[in-house]
C-alpha cells in the first residue's frame, strides 16, 4: 500500500480543481474525499445483504403476487433512464467545475440532475402505489417484505441526494464556490453516481430478473 | 525486585487454594450424583455411539491442541519471573526483536496442530450430520418431535401413538427424528444420545440417535424461549426390546386419543405440570402425557400450517398469551426431572 | 484560472463515453426481457454479465477510478469491499438455499 | 375525544402499568413484591443517581465547565475520556446485573427469588450492555485518546462527527437505562432472535428499546470506524509509514475496518426485526414467507467480527504493555501485523460457527469450523510474540504488565474452549450450554477486560498527569483475575453437566455446589471492582505527590510520550518526523529528545460544536418516541436531524488558530521542566520520586 507518504499532489478528481495555491485545503480535501469512500464502501455492504436478503426471499411469496405480477417493464425502464442520464448532467456539472468554474453551467446541469432525480422518484412511487393497490404491500409475503426492504432504501437515498442537492444550489448561492463548497459538491457527485450503481444492481436483480 | 516477588507468592497461593476447591467440588458432585440417581444429562457419560464419538473427540481436540496451548502458560510465568528486573546475570537484548528460527517455530507448529485437527474435524462433522443416517441392520424407529411453549411432544407415527414429557426408546435401534415448532424456534438436545438441533415453525429438521444400554436420559430445550424455558425438561428411556413394545401397549391403553381440541388445550403457553392439570388422567403417570392415537399426518400439518400463505394474527399462534396461554407459569406448574 | 481545452474535451469524452456505454448495457437486458429473446437461465446469464460491466462502466467513466496511482487507494477500498460483499452475500445465499432444501422439503 | 384517546396521542402506550411498582401494586404476592422492590430499587438508582448528578453540577456551578469544556468538546482526547466514563456508568449497572444472576442461580436449585421474566431481563440488558455500552465505549474511547497521539497527528479527520458518534452511542445507552424506570427491557437475550421477539409473542416495548439502543449505537460505531480508518490512513506524521506505526494503532486501524464493514448487518438486521414489528413486514416472522434462520445468520455476520472488534485493541494494548515493561523491542513487528490483519480478514468467514445446530448440510458446517479453527494460528503467534518480547528482557511487575500475564495465561485457555467449540461434533453438546457462557467470558474478561484495564493504568497519566495508586491496583487485579477464575471455570463443568444458559433455576442438585463456588466468584469482582474505584479516589487525593508533569512516567517507546501530561490541546506544539518504529526511545537514546523546535508556527484546531449533543438528544427522543409510540415526537426529532445538519453545513466559523506565540511559551515552560528534573531509574518507576522524565542509560549501555 502506498499510503506512507502522504499525497500532497492535487486532486485528480476531476470535478475539483482547487488550483495551486491551496496546499493545505488540497489533503484536507483528500481525507474529507476518502472518508466518504468508506462511507459508501459500508453502505454498500448494508444494499449487498438486503440483495442477498432478498434473493433468498425471491420464492416466499406465500400464495401472494411474484415478480411477473408486479413488476412494469415501462415504467422502470423509464426510471432507469432518467436515472442513468442524471448521471451523466451531474458529471457534466462536476465537469463544468473543474474546468471553468463558471457558475451558471454548473447551476443549469445541477437543476436539470435534480429533476431527473424527482422524476425517478416520482415514477417509482407511483409503482409502489398501484403495487398496494394490487394488495402487495410489504405485509403480504416474505418476498415483498425483502422488496419493500430494498427499492425503497434506495429511494430514500435519492431523496436525501436530492434534498442535498438543493441544499448544495443555496450554498453556491451563499458562499460561491469556495473549497468547502466545491468538495462537498464532490462527494456529492460520488453518492449520486454511486446510486446509480445501486440501481444497475436493482435493475438487473430485482426487475430484469424477475420478469425473465 | 521485591514487588515482583511478592507478586508471585500471591499467585501460588491463589492457585493452590483454587485446586483444592476444586477438587474437593469433583469429589462433591461425585458423590451428589449417586445419592440421588437422576436421569444421564451429560455427554461425558455416553448412552449412545454418537454422545461417545463426540465425547471422544472433545478429548482429543483437547489433548491435541494442549501441546500448543499448555506451552504458553507455562512459558508466561516463567519467562517472566527469569528476565524480571533485576534478576542477576541474565542477558539483556533491548534491541533484539526477530529470529527465523523463532518465526518458523510460531507460525509452523500451531498451523501443523491445525492440519491435524482438521481431518478429525472433517470426518466427525460428516459422520455425525445429524442428517446422517446411523449405520445398523435394524430399521429405524421414527418419532416427530413437536416443541411447543414449554414441553416437546413426542408422535411414534408407526405405533399410532404420542406422548408428553417421556421419550422411550429401543435400545440398539436407530431412532429418526423429524422436528418442527408450533411456536418460536427451539433447541432439541439429549446430551447422554447426541447432540443437539434446532426446531422451527413451517420447517422439519432432523436428528439421528441410537442408546446403546438401556437408562434414562435427560433431554431438554436449550434454546431459550419465554418465561417456563426451565422447565422444558422430559425424560428419554431407552428400553429393550420387549420393554419397549410393552411401554407401546401401555401407552394405546393408558392413554386418550390426541384430537385437535385436545391440541388446542396442550400447544397453549403451559409447562408440561399445567398441561398435566389440564389434560391428564390418574392412569398416566405423574405430569406424563400419553396419547392413544394421533390423527393422520398431525406433524406435517402442524407444519403446513405455517406455509399456507394466510395470515397468523397472533391468536392463531401457539405460544403466544394471545393465543390463551399465560407468559408465565404459574407457582405450581413448575416441573423438572428428579423432582 | 485558465482553462485547459485539451483537458476539457478529454473529460467531456470521458462522460459521453460512460453515458452511451450504460444506456447500451441497459437496453440489451431490457430488451431480451420485454421480448424474451433468449431462454430464461442464459437471460439470467446475460442480465448477470452485463449488470456487472455496466457496473464496472460506471465505476470508470463516471467515478473515475482506474488503475493510475492516485486512485490506488480508492480501488484497493472498492476491491477490498467487493471481497467482503462476496463472502457475506455470497455465504448468505449458500446457507440459506442449503438451509431451505433441507428443511422445506416434506 | 376523550382523555384517554388524548393520553394516547400524546403519550402513545406509555401508562401507570409502565412504572416499575406497578405490577407489585397490582398483584402483591411475594414473589411480585420481592421483583417489584428490586426493579423499582434499580429504577430509583437511576432516578436519583441523575437527580444528585444535575444537583452536584448545579452547587458547584459547573453548567457551564461542562458544556463549554466536555459536552460540546471535539477534542478526541475529551471525547475519549467521556467515552470512558460513558463506559464506567454502564458498566456499574450491567455488573450489579451479573452479580444478581449469579445470585439468583446460586439459589436457583428448584426456584430462587427472582421471577423468570426479571431474570430474562438481567441476562438480555446485561449482555447489551457489557458488549455495546460497556466494552465497545471503553475501547473507542482508548483509541480515541491515544491513537491521534501514537501517530504525531493533532487530532482524528472528522472531529466533529467523533463527538456526533459519541451522542449517538450516549443516547442508545440513555434508552437502556430509561428501560429500568419506564416499562421492561428485551428478554430475548442480547441477540434478540425472532420470531420469539416478534410482535406476536413479545408485543410489549422491551424488544422496542432493544432494537433503537442497538441501531443508534451501530451507526455511531460505522461513524467511529470511518473516523479512525481515515485518520489512521491520512494524518500519520511524516515518516510514519504504515510498518512504523505502533501495533496499537496497528490494532486500532484493523478495529475500524471491522466496524466498517461489520456494523452494517447489525443496523441492517436491528432495522428489519423494527419492520416486522411496526409495519407488519415479514422478514422474520412465522408463517407468511419469513425466515428466521436469516435474522440468526445477518447477526452473527457482525457478531462474529465484533468479539474481534472486541479483542484487537486489547491485542493492541498487550503489545505496547510487554515491550515497555520489558525494556526492549517488540518481538516480530512484522509477525505481529500480518497476525493481526489475518484475524481481521479471517473474522468474516467464520459467523456460521454460531449456529451450526441450525440443520445445514455437514460440508457446510466443516468449511466453517475449519476457518474459525484457523483464527488460531494468528492469534498463537500473537501470544508467542509476546513471550518473546519478554525473552532477554528485563520485565518490571507493574499493574498493566500483572494484566497481561494473567491475561496470555487465562486466555489461551479461553482459545482452547474455542477451538473445541469450532469443532460442530462438538458443540453440537455444548452449544446454548453454560460452557459456552464460560468460553466468551474467559476471553472477554481476560482477553478484553483485562487488556482495557492495563490501558487504563498505562495510559491514565497521560491524559490526567498522575499516576494511579500502584498498592490499590495490585490488589484489585489479583481480585479480579482469582475472581474471574472463580466465578466462570464452574461454568465449563456446568455446561459439560448439560446445563443450559439463560435458565432461572435448575433441578439437579448436582449443579449447586458449582454454583456456590461461582457466586463467591462474581462477589470477588465486585471487590475488585470496588477496589478499582478507591484506587482512581485514593489516586485523586494524591495526585500531587504522584504527578508526572513531564510525561514519560513508563520510559515509553511511543510518540505519546515525548509529550507533557496531561497533554496538551494541540498534543504536538510541532509535528514530529518519524524515523523509526520506536521514535521516542529512539530519540531519547541518541539525546534528541526534549529539544526546542527551530521554529513554531500558528495552530489551527476545530472549534466546539453543539452538534454532538443535539444529534444526542433528538436521537434518544426519537427512539424513545419509537419506543413508546408517541408518533409526533417521532416525526419531530426524525425531522429535527436534517434540519440541524443543514443548518450546521451553513456555518463556516468551524476552526480557532492558536497563536504561535502561546505554542511557544506553553512548550518553553515544560521544556525548562523537563530540563529540572532528575531522569529516574525503573527502580522508582513507581515511587513519588517518578516526575515523569525517564532514565534509560541502562538501556543504553547494553546495546
Ligand atoms: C464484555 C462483556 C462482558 C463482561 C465483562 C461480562 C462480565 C460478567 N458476566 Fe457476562 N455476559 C456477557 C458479556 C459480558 N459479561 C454476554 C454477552 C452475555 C450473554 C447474554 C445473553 O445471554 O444474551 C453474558 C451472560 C452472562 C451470564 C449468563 C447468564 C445465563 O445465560 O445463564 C452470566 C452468569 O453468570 C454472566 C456473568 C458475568 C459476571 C459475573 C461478570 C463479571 O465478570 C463482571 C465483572 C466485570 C466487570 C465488573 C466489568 C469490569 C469493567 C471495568 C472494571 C471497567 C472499569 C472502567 C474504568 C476503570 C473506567 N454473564
Ligand atoms: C473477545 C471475544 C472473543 C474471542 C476473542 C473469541 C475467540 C474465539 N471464539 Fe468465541 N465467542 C465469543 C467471544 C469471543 N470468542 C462470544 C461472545 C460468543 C458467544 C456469543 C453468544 O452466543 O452469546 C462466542 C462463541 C463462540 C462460538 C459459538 C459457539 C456456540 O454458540 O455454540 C465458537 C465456535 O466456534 C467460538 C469459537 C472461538 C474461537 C475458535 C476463537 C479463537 O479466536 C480463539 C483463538 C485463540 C487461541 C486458540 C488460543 C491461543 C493460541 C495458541 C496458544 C496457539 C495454538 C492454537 C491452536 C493451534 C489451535 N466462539
Ligand atoms: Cu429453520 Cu429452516
Ligand atoms: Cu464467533
Amino acid at each position: 500500500m502506498s499510503a506512507g507518504n502522504v499525497n500532497t499532489e492535487a486532486l485528480k478528481h476531476p470535478g475539483i480543481n482547487l488550483g495551486e495555491a491551496h496546499g493545505e485545503a488540497h489533503t484536507q480535501a483528500e481525507g474529507v474525499v476518502f472518508g466518504f469512500w468508506v462511507f459508501l464502501m459500508s453502505d454498500f455492504i448494508l444494499f449487498g445483504l438486503l440483495f442477498a436478503t432478498y434473493a433468498t426471499m425471491v420464492d416466499h411469496t406465500a400464495g401472494g403476487p411474484g415478480p411477473k405480477a408486479l413488476f412494469d417493464l415501462k415504467s422502470i425502464s423509464i426510471e432507469t433512464f432518467a436515472l442513468l442520464l442524471s448521471s451523466f448532467t451531474f458529471g457534466m456539472a462536476s465537469l463544468n467545475l473543474k474546468h471553468g468554474e463558471r457558475r451558471k453551467p454548473i447551476i443549469l446541469w445541477l437543476l436539470a440532475t435534480l429533476m431527473l432525480g424527482l422524476i425517478f422518484l416520482g415514477l417509482e412511487l407511483h409503482d409502489f402505489s398501484s403495487m398496494i393497490d394490487k394488495g402487495a404491500g410489504p405485509w403480504r409475503s416474505g418476498f415483498l417484505s425483502a422488496f419493500f426492504g430494498l427499492v425503497p432504501l434506495h429511494g430514500l437515498h435519492v431523496a436525501t441526494a436530492s434534498l442535498w442537492l438543493i441544499v448544495m444550489l443555496v450554498q453556491m448561492g451563499v458562499f460561491g464556490l469556495t473549497p468547502r463548497v466545491k468538495t462537498r459538491l464532490l462527494r456529492l457527485g460520488l453518492f449520486w453516481h454511486f446510486l446509480d450503481i445501486i440501481w444497475v444492481g436493482i435493475f438487473s436483480i430485482v426487475y430484469l430478473a424477475g420478469l425473465s | 525486585m521485591k514487588s515482583g516477588s511478592r507478586a508471585h507468592c500471591h499467585r501460588g497461593k491463589t492457585v493452590r487454594r483454587i485446586a483444592v476447591t476444586i477438587l474437593t467440588l469433583l469429589a462433591l458432585s461425585v458423590l451428589y450424583d449417586d445419592a440421588w440417581a437422576l436421569p444421564v444429562s451429560s455427554f461425558l457419560e455416553p448412552a449412545g455411539p454418537v454422545a461417545a464419538a463426540q465425547k471422544n473427540h472433545f478429548i482429543w481436540v483437547t489433548l491435541i491442541t494442549l501441546i500448543v496451548v499448555l506451552p504458553a502458560i507455562i512459558l508466561t510465568p516463567y519467562l517472566a519471573w527469569r528476565y524480571r528486573y533485576g534478576a542477576k546475570k541474565v542477558a539483556y537484548k533491548p534491541k533484539w526483536a526477530f529470529s527465523w528460527l523463532f518465526e518458523i517455530l510460531i507460525w509452523g507448529v500451531p498451523t501443523i496442530i491445525v492440519l491435524i485437527l482438521s481431518v478429525p474435524l472433517w470426518n466427525s462433522t460428516h459422520q455425525l450430520d445429524p442428517y446422517h443416517p446411523l449405520a445398523s441392520t435394524q430399521k429405524p424407529l421414527h418419532i416427530e418431535v413437536i416443541g411447543l411453549d414449554w414441553k416437546w411432544l413426542f408422535i411414534y407415527p408407526d405405533e399410532g401413538i404420542a406422548t408428553v414429557g417421556e421419550m422411550a426408546v429401543p435400545v440398539g435401534r436407530p431412532i429418526a427424528l423429524d422436528l418442527t415448532t408450533d411456536t418460536v424456534m427451539q433447541s432439541f438436545w439429549i446430551p447422554a444420545l447426541g447432540g443437539q438441533i434446532y426446531a422451527m415453525p413451517g420447517m422439519r429438521t432432523k436428528l439421528q440417535l441410537l442408546a446403546d444400554r438401556p437408562g434414562q436420559f435427560r433431554g431438554l430445550n436449550s434454546q431459550f424461549n419465554g418465561m417456563g424455558f426451565e422447565h422444558q425438561q422430559f425424560l428419554t428411556v431407552s428400553l429393550k426390546d420387549d420393554a419397549f413394545k410393552n411401554w407401546v401397549q401401555q401407552v394405546k391403553s393408558r392413554g386418550i386419543p390426541l384430537n385437535t381440541g385436545r391440541y388446542g388445550t396442550l400447544n397453549k403457553q403451559s409447562t408440561r405440570a399445567e398441561s398435566f392439570a389440564a389434560l391428564g388422567t390418574p392412569a398416566m403417570p405423574q405430569d406424563i402425557l400419553y396419547f392413544s392415537s394421533v390423527p393422520p399426518n398431525f406433524f406435517q400439518q402442524v407444519i403446513a400450517r405455517y406455509r399456507s400463505g394466510h395470515p397468523l394474527p397472533p391468536g392463531d399462534q401457539p405460544g403466544t398469551k394471545a393465543h390463551g396461554g399465560h407468559s408465565t407459569p404459574s407457582p405450581n406448574g413448575k416441573t423438572g426431572l428428579g423432582t | 484560472m485558465k482553462r485547459n481545452d485539451a483537458q476539457y474535451h478529454y473529460d467531456l469524452r470521458i462522460y459521453q463515453w460512460g453515458l452511451g456505454l450504460a444506456l447500451l448495457l441497459t437496453a440489451i437486458p431490457f430488451a431480451l426481457v420485454a421480448f424474451h429473446g433468449a431462454p430464461p437461465s442464459v437471460l439470467l446469464w446475460m442480465i448477470g454479465v452485463l449488470g456487472l460491466i455496466q457496473v464496472i462502466v460506471h465505476f470508470r467513466f463516471f467515478l473515475h477510478i482506474d488503475l493510475s496511482s492516485q486512485k490506488r487507494e480508492d480501488l484497493h477500498l472498492i476491491l477490498f469491499t467487493v471481497l467482503l460483499l462476496v463472502i457475506m452475500a455470497g455465504g448468505t445465499i449458500w446457507i440459506m438455499h442449503n438451509l431451505a432444501e433441507r428443511m422445506m422439503a416434506s | 375525544m376523550t382523555a384517554s384517546d388524548l393520553w394516547h396521542l400524546v403519550f402513545g402506550r406509555l401508562g401507570l402499568q409502565s412504572l416499575p411498582f406497578w405490577d407489585m401494586i397490582q398483584h402483591p404476592t411475594p414473589s411480585h413484591i420481592i421483583n417489584g422492590i428490586i426493579a423499582t430499587g434499580a429504577a430509583a438508582v437511576v432516578v436519583i443517581g441523575a437527580l444528585v448528578t444535575v444537583f452536584l453540577i448545579t452547587k458547584y456551578r459547573k453548567w457551564g465547565v461542562l458544556w463549554s469544556d466536555w459536552l460540546t468538546s471535539v477534542d478526541h482526547k475529551k471525547i475519549g475520556i467521556m467515552y470512558i466514563v460513558l463506559a464506567f456508568v454502564m458498566l456499574a449497572r450491567a455488573l450489579i446485573e451479573a452479580l444478581l444472576i449469579r445470585t439468583q442461580q446460586a439459589d436457583g436449585l428448584n426456584g430462587g427469588f427472582l421471577s423468570a421474566d426479571h431474570f430474562a431481563q438481567l441476562f438480555s440488558t446485561h449482555g447489551t450492555i457489557m458488549i455495546f455500552f460497556m466494552a465497545m465505549p471503553f475501547l473507542i474511547g482508548l483509541i480515541n485518546f491515544v491513537m491521534p497521539q501514537q501517530i504525531g497527528a493533532r487530532d482524528v479527520s472528522f472531529p466533529m462527527m467523533n463527538s456526533i458518534s459519541l451522542g449517538l452511542t450516549a443516547a442508545g445507552a440513555a434508552l437502556v437505562m430509561v428501560s429500568l424506570v419506564l416499562g421492561k427491557f428485551e428478554t430475548g437475550g442480547w441477540t434478540a432472535y425472532p420470531p420469539y421477539t416478534e410482535a406476536a409473542f413479545n408485543p410489549g416495548p422491551g424488544v422496542d428499546y432493544w432494537i433503537w439502543a442497538i441501531a443508534l449505537s451501530s451507526i455511531g460505531t460505522t461513524m467511529t470506524g470511518i473516523n479512525f480508518a481515515v485518520t489512521i490512513y491520512k494524518k500519520r506524521a511524516p515518516g510514519m509509514t504504515l510498518f512504523r506505526m505502533p501495533l496499537f494503532t496497528w490494532t486500532a486501524l484493523c478495529t475500524a475496518i471491522l466496524m466498517i464493514f461489520a456494523m452494517p448487518p447489525l443496523t441492517a438486521v436491528s432495522l428489519m426485526l423494527a419492520l416486522d414489528r411496526y409495519l407488519d413486514f415479514h422478514f422474520f416472522t412465522n408463517g407468511m414467507g419469513g425466515n428466521m434462520m436469516n435474522f440468526a445468520n445477518l447477526f452473527w455476520l457482525f457478531g462474529h467480527p465484533e468479539v474481534y472488534i472486541l479483542i484487537l485493541p486489547a491485542f493492541g494494548v498487550y503489545s505496547e504493555v510487554f515491550s515497555t515493561f520489558s525494556g526492549k523491542r517488540l518481538y516480530g513487528y512484522t509477525s505481529l501485523v500480518y497476525a493481526t490483519m489475518a484475524i481481521a480478514v479471517l473474522s468474516f468467514t467464520v459467523w456460521l460457527h454460531h449456529f451450526f445446530t441450525m440443520g445445514q448440510s455437514a460440508n457446510i458446517n466443516a468449511v466453517f469450523g475449519l476457518l474459525t479453527m484457523i483464527i488460531g494460528i494468528p492469534t498463537g503467534v500473537k501470544i508467542y510474540d509476546w513471550l518473546l518480547t519478554m525473552y532477554q528482557g528485563r520485565v518490571r511487575f507493574t499493574v498493566p504488565l500483572i494484566y497481561a500475564l494473567a491475561f496470555s495465561v487465562l486466555f489461551v485457555l479461553g482459545g482452547l474452549s474455542g477451538v473445541l467449540l469450532a469443532n460442530p461434533s462438538i458443540d453440537f453438546q455444548v452449544h446454548n450450554s453454560l460452557f459456552l457462557v464460560a468460553h466468551f467470558h474467559n476471553m472477554l474478561i481476560p482477553g478484553l477486560l483485562f487488556g482495557m484495564l492495563a490501558g487504563y493504568h498505562f495510559w491514565f497519566p497521560k491524559a490526567f498527569g498522575f499516576r494511579l495508586d500502584e498498592r490499590w491496583g495490585r490488589l484489585s487485579a489479583y481480585l479480579w483475575i482469582s475472581g474471574f477464575i472463580l466465578a466462570f471455570f464452574p461454568l465449563y463443568a456446568l455446561g459439560l453437566m448439560g446445563m443450559t444458559r439463560r435458565t432461572v433455576s435448575y433441578f439437579d442438585p448436582a449443579y449447586t455446589p458449582w454454583m456456590l463456588v461461582a457466586e463467591v466468584g462474581a462477589l470477588v469482582l465486585t471487590a475488585a471492582l470496588t477496589t478499582l474505584v478507591i484506587q482512581l479516589i485514593v489516586s485523586i487525593r494524591e495526585r500531587k505527590a504522584n504527578a508526572v508533569p513531564v510525561g514519560d512516567p513508563w520510559d515509553g517507546r511511543s510518540l505519546e510520550w515525548a509529550i507533557a501530561a496531561p497533554s496538551p490541546e494541540w498534543n504536538f506544539p510541532v509535528i514530529p518526523t518519524v524515523t523509526d518504529r520506536d521514535p521516542f526511545a529512539v530519540a531519547k537514546a541518541q539525546h534528541t529528545a526534549y529539544q526546542s523546535p527551530p521554529a513554531y508556527e500558528d495552530i489551527t484546531l476545530p472549534t466546539n460544536s453543539a452538534m454532538g449533543m443535539i444529534i444526542c438528544v433528538v436521537g434518544g427522543l426519537l427512539g424513545f418516541a419509537l419506543v413508546w409510540h408517541m408518533w409526533w415526537l417521532a416525526i419531530l426529532s426524525a425531522l429535527a436531524v436534517p434540519v440541524a445538519v443543514i443548518a450546521k453545513s451553513f456555518d463556516t466559523r468551524t476552526e480557532k488558530v492558536i497563536p504561535a506565540a502561546e505554542v511557544r511559551q506553553q512548550h518553553q515552560a515544560w521544556l525548562a521542566q523537563a530540563r529540572q528534573e532528575t531522569p529516574i531509574s525503573r527502580q522508582l518507576e513507581t515511587s513519588p520520586d517518578n516526575h515523569g522524565l525517564a532514565d534509560n542509560t541502562i538501556a543504553e549501555a547494553s546495546t
